[in-house]
């Protein structure tokens, strides 16, 4: 019974995702996949946050499947899912070779590293001109699906759903007992067993493997790439606003958290053309000082007051 | 048969030797005492065993198999558990989740295997309620929780670092109790670290103590407490 | 009504100015009878200078708004993203900014609903080249042989480099540096400066923003650094720029100041009317460049008249094109805007930029000649 | 000490490095050296609030652009020269920064961890709302004759005004480090800084602890933006870039060590020096800032990790 | 001196004591009681570290309700917490200056003070420069004692001093309460309550968050249910 349940709120968002575009117009379903687009980078780097780790490096890994892709597809002839794929490979190799790199490091130690490492990729694509087109990036002869924005809603929401489930998965399977004997206790988690560098590894690589998904599919549904706007700082700060926002450590949480400030920030910038920001980071300052558990914190409270 | 042997194990802090040339052995159903000053070594001895430091200098050999420089995950995978001094259970698992963990990991059961494991574990251990978070368990709890922890290695060899310490004598006799009859019933090799004399004298098959990292005395108790070393160093006058 | 849907970087002043400077102009052609009949309607979405945010905004202007016209844009990386959303709706679009040469490859040849007011990068370039040869013939003494262009490594520093390059390599002893604009976190030039004065230069050129006006003089200054030509070419100036004594003489590019109010009655109007409604001087080029675009608008519509809609109310593409082709709108920025295909699109309207050069706190227009105020001041003195 | 002693190849390393440079191009030192001093100054007050508070405060480049806005406004207003007004800023700064540290930091320091670390990112986009909305978005600059004062050693002339920076920053060192050795409050700060409970047991006022060591950041924050005007152009987002800069220099100084940061700067300062004078390589300098963190980080890791 | 009068308190909607009530003068306090029995609630309670939620703590006529934990500090009181609380990064020797340094009446006296506690454990004087945090589990108890002993308190409260450290040291460190309680009130929980017994004048005995028993410490040791719950006899 009580399992039932459980699955009937997802199951139907999920339906109500899917059949949005059937209901809403092109406008509501554009603003709809940038937040799927934010959605799934906050959840990214929430399942690598499960384990304790600060990753400052979401725009690189992103910036890296974006650029794989789209020089795949420009001059290697890729086709489009092909190139989509090939990115995020990419993106998530380079993560597993760095790996042995910055996951010995701890706190802010790894996030600096994270950080510079995405600085890194950006300042090659960006120089590396004959490559990468320099700064003023590259442009596809078309975009995916010649530009139908229910089939880019759809990819997008695809996209936000495979980063859904492998975010459940780490959730609900023995990941989820390693992240957090590796957040909570590291000494005792080796002594019980659990690789700290190997889980940490593991989850690196598919993260970013995520990210440059996220990245790639993103480069075919917009038509050309910027190093100053595929590895934009925003791709680090807001989904890690949104993730905590929400409430960390869960899927929900990023979910919520990229649902509130997406639909704020749209929604304030028609309201107030000019100044919408500065009520945007009043918004993120209230939520924090009056939930400082986020969002999700009000759910949860309630449900440790019954278990209480 | 040894279970564990090290020889002339040796590990220096910078300038400072905590532990220096310890060759000992441990046998399977063997209740080992370790004592010693504050300082002595102990916990640093543990820590080389469970592999959280490496040696300085000599081995360790556990089932025949050197282990000196095995990672502490792969020495977990091979049946060696321990508890710590200072225990800090994983805040945001409850109860058996931290039980499970060990079967995850080290005995590398399913999800569903570990928390029936797990379950049974605690049961027999006494323990009760088992979806509690940690925050709201006494200390005795906190204590059999830990070696839970550690017995869901399904260990071979567990070593036990003052985890008598802080409990009153009713609860200090159920949990001689309780390690007896565990290293009795599994055919374990269990190493006893305790200031509490008493508990050595009841738990212990034989002691070694320890002084500023060396070996200075091994035996049974009854022995070891009459060393003139051991009470001018450790006992003082109080033995 | 007739709408017209605009999207600017609002918190960017060329944004903020350039849709402020629209709204004017919708409210000066509403008081004077509107056009056809029927009042403008100007709806302004921030584009946030963000590639998906510029995407939404046309959406929502398109779908949610039901626009007719489409205007706006400053950023070319806002522009690649609006392109194919544009494509898909195939509105008339008015835009002001986006001067890479890649949207143009993006809109392809097709695109005969785009109306490009702002000049190509590549036309930026020859504009300058004819610029600096007719200054030459007509003052003998300014002699330019050696040119230098120091650039701010991004998108914009590094094209105007590529474009001048090709450009200038030719006829000119040329070489450049890059360097980080303070804009983006740099603003240390000496390394540049050193390259720049090795070279003896006798144009010294730099691209970057205006955050680096006046740390650059300065840094000039300090190291003895005095080029017979300086030579600025950010998209805007610091407030009082003119006001420092480093500005007197520093020649920059641009495509309007208000020292054109005197040579332009269409300026002079603009100005007044931008002052007197926002309290503040028109600062960039972006103001009369966006007024520009309202009017050209709506002389076209008042020229194809009620053709213009067809009987369910939507625009007729076809007649408003034609009456846009055939545009000759003096404008606010001096020259008179007309529409001829560039490179690859069909209807681009202003080619040239303009040299000017600050002369007692005003930048005074040298070239072209048929709109200059003042004549130039060369060289550019030494430091004090 | 042992320590000194491990020392010795660097330093014999780093004196030949700068003969090197030194003989290739002399000027390199000196921009490297100023660069150094700007970024240092920059990053010290920031080391103070993530060695003590623990905390990553993401709006450090804003604090640093509302001071220098505030220096700008009373030297317009008052017609003051911008390091006369950093008096009056130092105190306008002492006010924000307890302000902030009171209505907001206060708070979040008690939720889970990294919750400061948002708030202060909102903080950040707030605070450079609100310049916007009072002074516009459009560049300003102070003119300042003295910051072209220049100097010539044989054929070759460089401006001399940003070795104030440097000076700046070895007195912010030498300060900072005075405050936490020598001070009752600076030791009250290491100690609260390693444990707050711990601290609280031994009669420190832990609250008043944090405001006070906030505050301090934010008015040395306040001192670096007076000088920072001087130099540099003024718009809203002048600051952001300065924000992880800071924050790369204090990872690689390691967390809480001051004189290590002045150290970092120096290297950092001098390798983009070097790479700038190469021509048009200045787009690469970046990449080895960035390096050169990532190799510091993971070398004293490793160190580290063989105890 | 301390006087606690039905105190009430919990931790989020537990309520661990029930109308506590305790009164210490100038004298040697033992409190005893199983794990959870609440000691430690008690003591943070009394330092300001939780707040009650009823019920009054005085400390010589004031009251410490609404109180910080520095201040309680600075009144004179001094904890010897069970978690220890030591700044690890620190030097013991730092760790003990700053038992002192905060307290207005102690840091005068803080050199001859260092030299007192050094004598009591010769260890800490031998490791005076080491990190606190690398010392071994008894000698960190011996240096949050220590450090105690340093801000020359007028009340002393100690949450299990003696778990960890080594036999001949508990035989010391009780032997030292005992010259203590002289000049300085103690409180303090043991489960080693045979050793404690010598240290204390009189003792309470704490159960479910209600203290059930309270005599002299000679009464205790002859009270059949302390004999077989806590002396294991
Ligand atoms: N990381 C470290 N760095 C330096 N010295 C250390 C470190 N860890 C332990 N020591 C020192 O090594 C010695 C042995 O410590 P250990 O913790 O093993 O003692 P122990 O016998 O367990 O003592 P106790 O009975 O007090 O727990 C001590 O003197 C301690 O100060
Ligand atoms: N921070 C906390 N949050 C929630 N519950 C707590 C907390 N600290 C203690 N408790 C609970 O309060 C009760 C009393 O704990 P307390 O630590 O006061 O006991 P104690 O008598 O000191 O026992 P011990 O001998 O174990 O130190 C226990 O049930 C414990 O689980
Ligand atoms: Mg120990
Ligand atoms: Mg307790």
């Amino acid at each position: 019974m009580k399992r039932a349940t459980s699955y009937i709120l997802p199951v139907a968002l999920v339906a109500l995702g899917v059949l949005f575009p059937l209901f809403f117009g092109p406008y509501p379903q554009t603003v709809a996949r940038t937040i799927f687009k934010y959605m799934a980078l906050a959840l990214t780097w929430d399942m690598l946050f499960r384990s304790g780790q600060v990753s400052f490096g979401i725009a690189g890994f992103f910036g890296l499947g974006t650029y794989a892709a789209a020089l795949l597809a420009l001059k290697a002839g890729f086709s489009y899912p092909l190139a989509i794929l090939a990115g995020a490979l990419i993106s998530g190799i380079f993560a597993y070779i760095l790996g042995f790199l910055v996951l010995r490091l701890r706190g802010t130690y790894f996030s600096i590293t994270t950080l510079a490492l995405a600085e890194i990729f950006r300042v090659i694509l960006r120089n590396w001109t004959s490559f990468s087109g320099g700064p003023e990036g590259i442009v596809l002869p078309q975009i995916i699906f010649n530009g139908d924005s229910r089939c880019l809603y759809w990819i997008g929401l695809a996209v936000l759903l495979v980063v859904v489930v492998v975010s459940q998965y780490f959730e609900k399977s023995k990941l989820h007992f390693s992240l957090i004997s590796i957040r909570d206790n590291e000494v005792s988690a080796q002594t019980s067993g659990v690789n700290i560098f190997r889980t940490l590894l593991v989850v690196f690589t598919v993260t970013s493997f995520l990210q440059g998904l996220i990245g790639a599919v993103d480069v075919v549904s917009v038509g050309y790439a910027m190093p100053d706007s595929a590895f934009d700082s925003n791709y680090t700060l807001l989904p890690l606003a949104m993730a905590l926002l929400g409430g960390q450590h869960s899927t929900w949480g990023p979910i919520i958290g990229s649902v509130l400030l997406g639909v704020a920030s749209e929604y304030l910038k028609l309201k107030i053309p000019y100044g919408h920001l500065l009520v945007y980071g009043v918004i993120i300052i209230l939520v924090i000082l009056f939930m400082p558990e986020g969002l999700i914190g009000l759910f949860r409270k309630k449900k440790g007051a019954k278990r209480g | 048969m040894a279970k564990l042997t090290t020889k002339n194990l040796t590990k220096h802090f910078g300038g400072l030797v905590a532990v220096q040339n310890v060759s000992f052995s441990i046998s399977s159903g063997e209740i080992l005492g370790i004592i010693g000053p504050n300082g002595a070594g102990k916990t640093t001895f543990i820590n080389l065993i469970s592999g959280i430091y490496m040696p300085s200098s000599g081995t360790i050999e556990f089932e025949g198999v050197d282990i000196s420089l095995m990672p502490a995950c792969e020495r977990a995978k091979i049946g060696i558990a321990r508890t710590y001094q200072l225990i800090h259970p994983m805040e945001d698992l409850n109860l058996i989740e931290n039980i499970m963990v060990g079967f995850l990991f080290a005995g590398n059961k399913s999800m569903k295997e570990a928390r029936r494991l797990a379950t049974e574990l605690c049961e027999s251990m006494g323990l009760r309620d088992l979806d509690r978070e940690v925050s709201q368990l006494t200390m005795l709890e906190v204590k059999k929780m830990e070696i839970a922890h550690a017995m869901a290695n399904t260990p071979k060899l567990l070593f036990l670092d003052e985890i008598m310490a802080g409990l009153n004598s009713d609860e200090t006799k159920e949990m001689i109790a309780l390690v007896k009859r565990l290293a009795k019933e599994r055919d374990l090799a269990v190493g006893v670290v305790e200031h509490v004399m008493g508990v050595i004298r009841e738990l212990t098959d034989r002691v070694i103590v320890l002084e500023s990292g060396e070996i200075i005395a091994e035996g049974p108790y009854e022995t070891v407490s009459k060393d003139k070393r051991v009470i001018e160093a450790y006992l003082g006058g109080t033995a | 009504t007739i709408k017209i849907g605009g999207t600017w970087p609002l918190a960017d002043v060329t944004g903020e100015q350039g849709s402020k400077a629209a709204q004017l102009a919708v409210e000066e052609i509403n008081k004077a009878g509107g056009v056809l009949g029927r009042k403008l309607e100007l709806i302004v979405i921030d584009d946030e200078l963000k590639a998906d945010k510029g995407v939404a905004a046309i959406e929502k202007l398109v779908t949610v708004d039901k626009v007719d016209f489409l205007m706006g844009g400053m950023g070319s990386g806002v522009a690649l993203g609006q392109v194919p959303t544009m494509k898909k709706y195939q509105k008339i679009v008015i835009s002001t900014g986006a001067a890479s040469y890649k949207v143009e490859e993006a809109l392809g040849k097709d695109a005969d609903w785009y109306f490009h007011l702002h000049p190509w990068d590549y036309e930026q370039g020859a504009s300058y080249l004819q610029g600096w040869n007719d200054i030459r013939k007509k003052y003998p003494a300014v002699k330019i042989d050696r040119m230098f262009l120091a650039y701010e490594e991004g998108a914009f520093g590094k094209a105007s480099y590529d474009s001048s390059k090709v450009m200038f390599g030719k006829d000119y002893n040329f070489d450049g540096a890059s360097f980080k604009s303070a804009a983006l976190g740099g603003g240390d030039y000496s390394a540049m400066i050193e390259a720049a004065k090795a070279f003896k230069p006798d144009i010294f050129i730099w691209a970057g923003y205006d955050a680096d006006a006046l740390p650059m003089l300065e840094a000039a200054k300090a190291m003895k650094f005095n080029p017979p030509l300086f030579v600025g070419a950010p998209p805007g100036w610091p407030k009082d720029f003119g006001k420092s004594p480093l500005a007197d003489n520093v020649m920059l590019y641009g495509m309007w100041a208000p020292s054109i109010n005197d040579v332009n009655p269409v300026s002079l109007k603009f100005y007044n009317g931008f002052v007197a409604k926002y309290k503040a001087e028109p600062a960039t080029y972006f103001a009369p460049l966006s007024y520009s675009a309202v009017y050209v608008l709506a002389n076209a519509l008042q020229k194809a008249g009620k053709a213009a809609f067809k009987a369910d109310g939507s625009v007729d593409n076809a007649v408003v094109i034609k009456a846009l082709e055939e545009t000759k709108y003096l404008s606010a920025l001096g020259e008179t805007i007309t529409f001829s295909p560039s490179n690859i699109i069909k209807h681009q309207g202003i080619r040239n930029q303009k040299i000017l050069q600050w002369q007692n706190g005003r930048q005074e227009v040298i070239w072209p000649f048929e709109v200059q105020t003042k004549t130039p001041v060369y060289p550019f003195p030494a430091w004090k | 000490m042992a320590h000194s002693k491990k020392a010795i190849p660097w330093i014999i390393a780093g004196a030949v490095g700068v003969i090197g440079i030194f003989l290739w191009k002399p000027t390199v030192l000196v921009y490297g050296v100023q660069r150094a001093g700007l970024y240092a100054s920059i990053a010290l007050p920031m080391s103070l609030t993530s060695g003590i508070l623990h905390i990553v405060n993401l709006a450090h480049g804003e604090l640093l652009m509302v001071s220098a806005y505030i220096t700008y406004t009373l030297a317009l207003l008052l017609g003051l020269d911008p390091l006369l007004a950093l008096i009056p800023t130092m105190l306008v700064m002492a006010i924000v920064g307890f302000i902030l540290y009171e209505l907001t930091i206060r708070k979040a320091l008690k939720g889970p961890e990294l919750n400061q670390l948002i708030l202060t990112f909102g903080i950040g986009i707030a605070l450079s709302q609100i310049i916007t909305l009072i002074y516009t978005n459009q560049t300003r600059k102070l003119h300042l004759d003295y910051v072209s004062a220049s100097m010539t050693i044989g054929e070759t002339s460089f401006g001399i005004w940003d070795f104030t920076f440097v000076a700046l920053s070895i007195l912010m060192t030498i300060g900072i480090r005075m405050f936490l050795s020598r001070t009752k409050l600076g030791k009250a700060a290491v100690a609260v800084g390693q444990n707050p409970k711990g601290a609280s047991i031994v009669g420190i006022d832990v609250q008043k602890t944090y405001a006070m060591v906030f505050t301090i950041s934010v008015v040395l924050v306040g001192i670096a933006g007076s000088f920072f005007l001087t130099r540099q152009s003024l718009f809203p987002s002048v600051g952001s870039p300065f924000t992880m800069k800071s924050f790369s220099l204090i990872a690689m100084a390691g967390v809480g060590s001051i004189s290590g940061v002045l150290y970092c700067s120096l290297a950092l300062g001098i390798a983009e020096a070097i790479i700038n004078g190469i021509p048009h390589m200045s787009g690469w300098s970046d990449i080895v800032f960035f390096l050169i963190i990532i190799i510091t980080i993971a070398v004293r890791a490793k160190k580290t990790r063989k105890i | 001196m301390l006087k606690i009068d039905n105190l009430v308190c919990g931790y989020g909607r537990m309520q661990v004591l029930e109308n506590v009530s305790l009164e210490i003068g100038a004298e040697s306090v033992g409190l005893f009681g199983p794990n959870g029995a609440g000691k430690s609630t008690l003591i943070s309670a009394t330092m300001g570290m939780i707040k009650p939620w009823k019920g009054s703590i005085e400390f010589n006529g004031e009251s410490l309700l609404g109180k910080e934990t520095y201040q309680m500090a600075r009144l004179g009181i001094a904890l010897v917490p069970q978690e220890r609380e030591l700044f690890p990064g620190m030097s013991v020797e730092d760790n003990l200056m700053l038992g002192a340094a905060y307290i207005p009446h102690a840091q005068a006296k803080s050199e001859q003070q260092i030299e007192k506690v050094f004598t009591l454990f010769p260890i800490l004087k031998e490791r005076r420069k080491q990190y606190a945090g690398t010392m071994s589990g008894g000698q960190q108890r011996m240096v949050a004692i220590a450090r105690a002993l340093m801000s020359d308190p007028k009340l002393l409260i100690l949450d299990e001093p003696s778990l960890g450290l080594q036999p001949s040291i508990v035989a010391e460190v009780f032997d030292v309460l005992k010259e203590l309680k002289k000049t300085v009130s103690i409180l303090v929980t043991e489960q080693n309550v045979r050793e404690s017994l010598k240290a204390i004048d009189r003792g309470c005995v704490l159960e479910n968050g209600k203290i059930v028993l309270e005599d002299s410490a000679d009464g205790l040791k002859t009270n059949p249910y302390v004999l077989k719950s806590y002396l294991g006899l």
